[in-house]
């Protein structure tokens, strides 16, 4: 066993004749908490979204808890693709946090929580309750439970969010900006949850965000993401203070001054 | 349109309502049957060179005239009283007999109109208009016996798919229709309907707008005067009317048949 | 007879379709604009009668308008001693657009209404008269707006045209009943009859999809 | 006289009032040939849906061609077709039955429409939801996407069925006896089309206005994000 | 004749309960350029709209060129709501430029700019097409003449939407902040022209704008607007450097500080 929990080994991945990921190497500590910085359409979600089998890849190897994500071995031992049984057992290692919440606006926000690990991990009722009530506890969000998603703040959505990925207790969680589709005013809530979670449990952190005085806070290493290729990383010290490419400045100087 | 009108343009409107063989349009666009072939001889005596045939549902033949749609009907439309005091009728042209139109082998024994009033269980089509219906309701078959169909020629699905057991019309029609297809066939043995204690026989015109008395004289006289050559007795047979038909059209006047019952 | 010969007597039918069709599309559509922009006069009397017109013909049944006008009108105008007894062919190009007319009323209203309220102010503040800003801003900004539903309904009158023929109108589908009265070859002829309407919806379809392409051709136009 | 009802000819008024129950019994059938049609344009209306959204092209495209033609051909033909082609294969349905099994055809290239429509209406978004939590396809289908799917697809199918209610008059032709019919045989016996034909047209005046407010409020009933569970 | 061309009396604007006007005295002088700054929502656009005749009016007076403009003169010497041909008289001594341009999307440029001389002065269409290019040719864009809107960039547009006025010969101008829709890098191409218009023109302006710099170069006056009343106004320089009111100093602040 490795120490790395997520490795991407000369990832390619393509959108018809866009070439998003042009041989991407790339990996997290198992613990480890990073932050994804970059311009815009640099691929930043695409790695999430590969990591959450929400996008398939077509080159290369993407290795979670040393099994590969995207393959795997059949009966001769060379590597096929996966299965969909295989990227069940697979996605059961990963949670994610939506831009958009993605909440499901028909169901309670117990229901959010609860639906999941009833259906899928096979807690009973009773069960799946009680751990919703800690972490909706956990997000500051105990007197909420029993509110439709269309009821509450974007804040509120969000947390609800993270509470929902938990509840199906991954080891490694992603965020694909969890903060940039909320009023100003509510960030800072949703940044709290994520800075608690980040002190206080042993997960694995994904975390792709235009917030760069937070990433440097919680970050134990932030990459800079440009065209599909990691072009500089570091602690946030070093990358924020003193990058050393010229193109991770001119970023920095403009996402710091907006 | 009036007498003087149509001899002035020389053209006339007349309908018929596809059935065969009292009047019917075949695809060429040529109208045959006893009425149209009787039709276009008066209409040459009274110096109408052209004509200008319409195809029309039975039931839109009198509302037709009403309203203005054609000057003249040749379906040989049964003269009744009731029809009179809405349109006009010539003299009859024809006259004819009930037939029964049944699938092949006549599965439900049918003979008579009256079968349908004491078995409840049988189905009898009828043409949407045509006086089949007084017929039925005066031997008492019950309504929800009686399928109203469109057109004479959607009889023989209807007969043979078995959505009714046959079709009552007159035998010209029934037989007609038979030979049209092999799936069904004329009811055999058939006894004529007797309604008021009188056999039913039926007697067909052409048909006027009400206050076009002018032409429908003008046709009366002209008919007269064909029904006495050997062109009108060929004309008719040729289309299977029988001799007792052919002497039975001249057995009653309008005026007797309009006021009867 | 042999099924080619069908042929001849379809073609003539096929033709007053495509007749009937063009005729009714045609003053159904100016229907729709005067029902259309009607709704939204504000003229009470004006306003009242379009709604009247948009809510009689689109709640009841088109066959019941067909033998309204064929049927019932002419007594009606006997009872008040005018002649009101139209030919079929008047009753069916009637109906159909009456009928087709008050659908494309509610199209034409809402692309209307669907102009912003933006263009309307622009056009206060060049002093265009409202008559001047309806006729130069707002339709032209609409009629594109309109065009794929106006494509719908054009199919949808084509097919509906099969319905004169029971008001004896010697249209494609009452030719194929002439025939069948005759062969009684059901199959052939009603298969023949199901093809012919949809290549005639095919080609109408196509036709529609150029107009709108030209109507809406400022909107395609960028940079 | 017609189904045990007699007319009173004396006046226009009564002749109205004395044809009424008349017209009601045909309208009886109108309702009734309408719900058979509306249920059968759901369910197959489904199966082409479902069908259409096959991704193998052998299938879907079939589907495809076989919806536009159903909704490029007229009512009328497609109805002539079944009622007098199907016997000829042994296929004997009663006239309602056929006049019915014609709607529901007709309708379903519509309904597959709106269940397509309203299935996409739910976005990826909530797709890659469910998949991040490991829901099964199958459950994301029956417990994510069909009940935000459903407060779509109703108030548009309600707007259906008023539309297949207009369309039954059209079974006339085949002998089934609904509301237009029966006021057809009363003025080929009376002669007076006037009176039975209008009265037709403001019982459907009536009957859709009331459907459509109908239809209005239910859409206004119903909850705007999704049907909740339980 | 008096000097203002503008003048408002009293005059109070609602809607529903919200009073948005309430009591304003207002005047602009003939050929004034007035700049008009203020918080969102405190009536600025108003103003204008009312002007436009875009707005009526629920108290006061206002009159234009010594003519009331939402009254007008019964035969007893009584006033008397304004009919829709007295509007559209006055309307003709104003134009305006919107925040969106508003331009007609499916009208090429040069029709953009003639169709009103034509259908609404009666102009030939050889004259309104010589004026329209001498002022596209003012507003730079005589290129541009048979594009159409939708394939212009947003300062462009604007640009159109200044010609489009000043084809219809107003003697008064108003601008709803005719740049807070545009691109900052387009910002400057539409104040130069109204910065041009402002010097060679001996036109009215009225302007409601966010740019604190421009409002300052060519204003004679600037109003400080503050829930539906002028708090403050001055030349540019007193306003600016030395404003005497707390709020106006506070507003100040803020906008030229982000
Ligand atoms: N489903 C898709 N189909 C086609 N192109 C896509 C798709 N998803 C993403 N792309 C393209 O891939 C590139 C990278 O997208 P990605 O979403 O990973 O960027 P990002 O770094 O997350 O940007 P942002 O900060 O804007 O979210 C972009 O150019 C985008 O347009
Ligand atoms: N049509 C309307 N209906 C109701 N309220 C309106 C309407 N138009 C404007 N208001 C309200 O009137 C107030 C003044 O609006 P106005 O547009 O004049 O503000 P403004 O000073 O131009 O603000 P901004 O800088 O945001 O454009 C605001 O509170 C606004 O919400
Ligand atoms: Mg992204
Ligand atoms: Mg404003």
């Amino acid at each position: 066993m490795t120490q790395d929990i997520i490795h991407f080994d000369k990832v390619v991945k393509r959108f018809g004749d866009l070439t998003v990921l042009n041989n991407l190497d790339f990996s997290v500590k198992r613990g480890e908490k990073v932050s994804i910085i970059g311009p815009s359409g640099s691929g930043k979600s695409t790695v999430l979204r590969i990591l959450m089998t929400l996008e398939g890849i077509e080159g290369g190897k993407v290795t979670v808890d040393d099994e590969p994500l995207w393959h795997e071995q059949a009966a001769d031992g060379t590597l096929k693709a996966a299965s969909e049984a295989h990227l069940r057992k697979m996605r059961a290692k990963l949670g994610m946090v939506f831009q958009h919440f993605n909440l499901f606006p028909h169901m309670s926000v117990m229901r959010n929580i609860t639906e999941a690990p009833v259906k899928v991990l096979g807690l009973s009722k009773a069960e799946a309750r009680q751990r919703g009530e800690e972490l909706l506890d956990l997000v500051g969000l105990a007197d909420q439970a029993q509110k439709y998603p269309g009821q509450l703040s974007g804040g509120q959505k969000q947390r609800v969010g993270i509470a929902r990925a938990l509840a199906m207790r991954p080891s490694i969680l992603l965020f694909d900006e969890p903060t940039s589709a909320l009023d100003p005013e509510l960030v800072g809530e949703v940044l709290n949850v994520i800075g608690k979670l980040a002190d206080e449990h042993d997960l694995t952190m994904l975390l792709v965000t235009h917030e760069m005085r937070f990433a440097r806070e919680i970050s134990d290493r932030v990459c800079f993401f440009d065209r599909g290729k990691i072009r500089e990383e570091g602690t946030p010290e070093e990358l924020f203070t003193d990058p050393s490419e010229e193109r991770t400045r001119e970023f920095l100087s403009a996402v710091l001054d907006g | 349109a009036s007498l003087a009108e149509i001899q002035e343009s020389g053209t006339v409107r007349i309908a018929v309502a596809n059935e065969i063989p009292y009047g019917y349009v075949d695809p060429t666009g040529e109208a045959l049957g006893a009425g149209p072939d009787v039709a276009k001889a008066i209409m040459e005596t009274l110096g109408v060179e052209n004509i200008e045939w319409v195809t029309t549902n039975f039931s839109s033949l009198i509302p037709g005239l009403q309203a203005d749609r054609f000057d003249m009907v040749a379906a040989e439309m049964a003269i009744l009283p009731d029809r009179c005091q809405q349109v006009l009728f010539s003299e009859p042209n024809s006259s004819y007999g009930e037939g029964l139109l049944v699938a092949s082998g006549n599965p439900k024994d049918i003979h008579a109109y009256e079968d349908f009033a004491q078995n409840p269980d049988l189905r009898v089509a009828i043409m949407a208009g045509a006086d089949q219906l007084e017929m039925m309701q005066e031997l008492g078959v019950d309504e929800a016996n009686l399928v109203t169909i469109a057109a004479n020629a959607d009889a023989i699905s209807t007969v043979s798919t078995g959505r009714a057991d046959a079709y009552a019309a007159t035998s010209l029609t029934a037989s007609g229709l038979a030979s049209q297809s092999d799936a069904v066939e004329v009811a055999g043995a058939f006894t004529d309907p007797i309604i008021g204690g009188e056999e039913v026989r039926s007697w067909g015109g052409f048909t006027f707008a009400s206050g076009n008395e002018e032409l429908r004289d003008a046709v009366n006289a002209a008919l007269a005067d064909f029904k006495q050559t050997d062109a009108w007795a060929e004309t008719l047979s040729g289309y299977g009317f029988t001799q007792a038909d052919l002497d039975g059209s001249s057995a009653r006047t309008t005026e007797e048949l309009c006021a009867s019952s | 007879m042999h099924w080619t010969e069908y042929f001849g007597p379809l073609s003539e039918g096929a033709w007053v379709t495509i007749q009937l069709t063009g005729y009714s599309t045609i003053l159904g559509a100016i229907l729709a604009f005067a029902a259309g922009i009607g709704r939204l006069s504000p003229n009470l009397g004006v306003r009242s009668l379009a709604i009247a017109y948009i809510e009689v013909f689109r709640g009841t049944s088109l066959l019941v308008q067909l033998f309204w006008l064929y049927f019932a009108l002419p007594l009606a105008g006997m009872a008040i001693g005018v002649d009101l007894r139209l030919p079929p062919i008047v009753a069916g190009v009637l109906a159909l657009s009456l009928n087709i007319g008050a659908y494309g009323a509610e199209v034409v209203r809402g692309a209307i209404q669907s102009v912003h309220k933006d263009q309307h102010e622009a056009a206060r503040a060049l002093n265009f008269s409202p008559r001047q800003t309806l006729w130069n801003v707002t339709i032209p900004q609409a009629v594109p707006e309109m065009m794929p539903s106006f494509g719908n309904l054009a199919v949808q009158n084509l097919k509906d045209t099969a319905l004169v023929s029971l008001i004896s109108l010697g249209d494609l589908a009452f030719r194929a009943e002439q025939i069948r009265n005759f062969t009684q070859d059901s199959t052939t002829i009603y298969s023949m009859l199901l093809v012919t309407y949809f290549g005639m919806a095919l080609v109408l379809t196509a036709l529609m999809r150029t107009l709108e392409f030209y109507a809406g051709r400022w909107r395609t136009a960028r940079s | 006289m017609l189904f045990g009802y007699e007319w009173d000819l004396s006046s226009p008024l009564a002749f109205a009032i004395s044809i009424l129950p008349i017209l009601l019994t045909g309208l009886v059938v109108t309702i009734q040939a309408a719900t058979l049609g509306f249920a059968v344009a759901l369910v197959l209306g489904l199966v082409w849906a479902v069908l259409k959204a096959v991704p193998s092209p052998f299938i879907s495209w079939p589907a495809k061609v076989v919806t536009e033609f159903i909704r490029d051909t007229p009512l009328l033909v497609q109805l002539f077709f079944l009622y007098y082609v199907l016997p000829e294969y042994g296929i004997v349905l009663p006239a309602f039955m056929t006049g019915a099994l014609a709607l529901g055809i007709q309708y379903s290239a519509y309904t597959a429409e709106v269940y397509r429509g309203g299935l996409e209406a739910v976005g990826t978004d909530q797709r890659e939801a469910a998949r991040a939590l490991n829901l099964s396809p199958a459950r994301t289908f029956t417990h994510i996407i069909v009940p935000q799917a459903i407060p779509r697809i109703i108030p548009a199918m309600g707007n259906y069925l008023v539309s297949i209610m207009k369309d039954v008059p059209i079974l006339s032709v085949v002998t089934v006896l609904e509301v237009l019919n029966v006021a057809k045989i009363v003025g080929d016996r009376t002669f007076d089309y006037l009176i039975p034909l209008s009265m037709v047209g403001g019982i459907y005046l009536i009957l859709t206005l009331v459907a459509s407010a109908g239809v209005r409020l239910l859409d206004s009933w119903l909850p705007k994000q999704g049907i909740p569970l339980k």
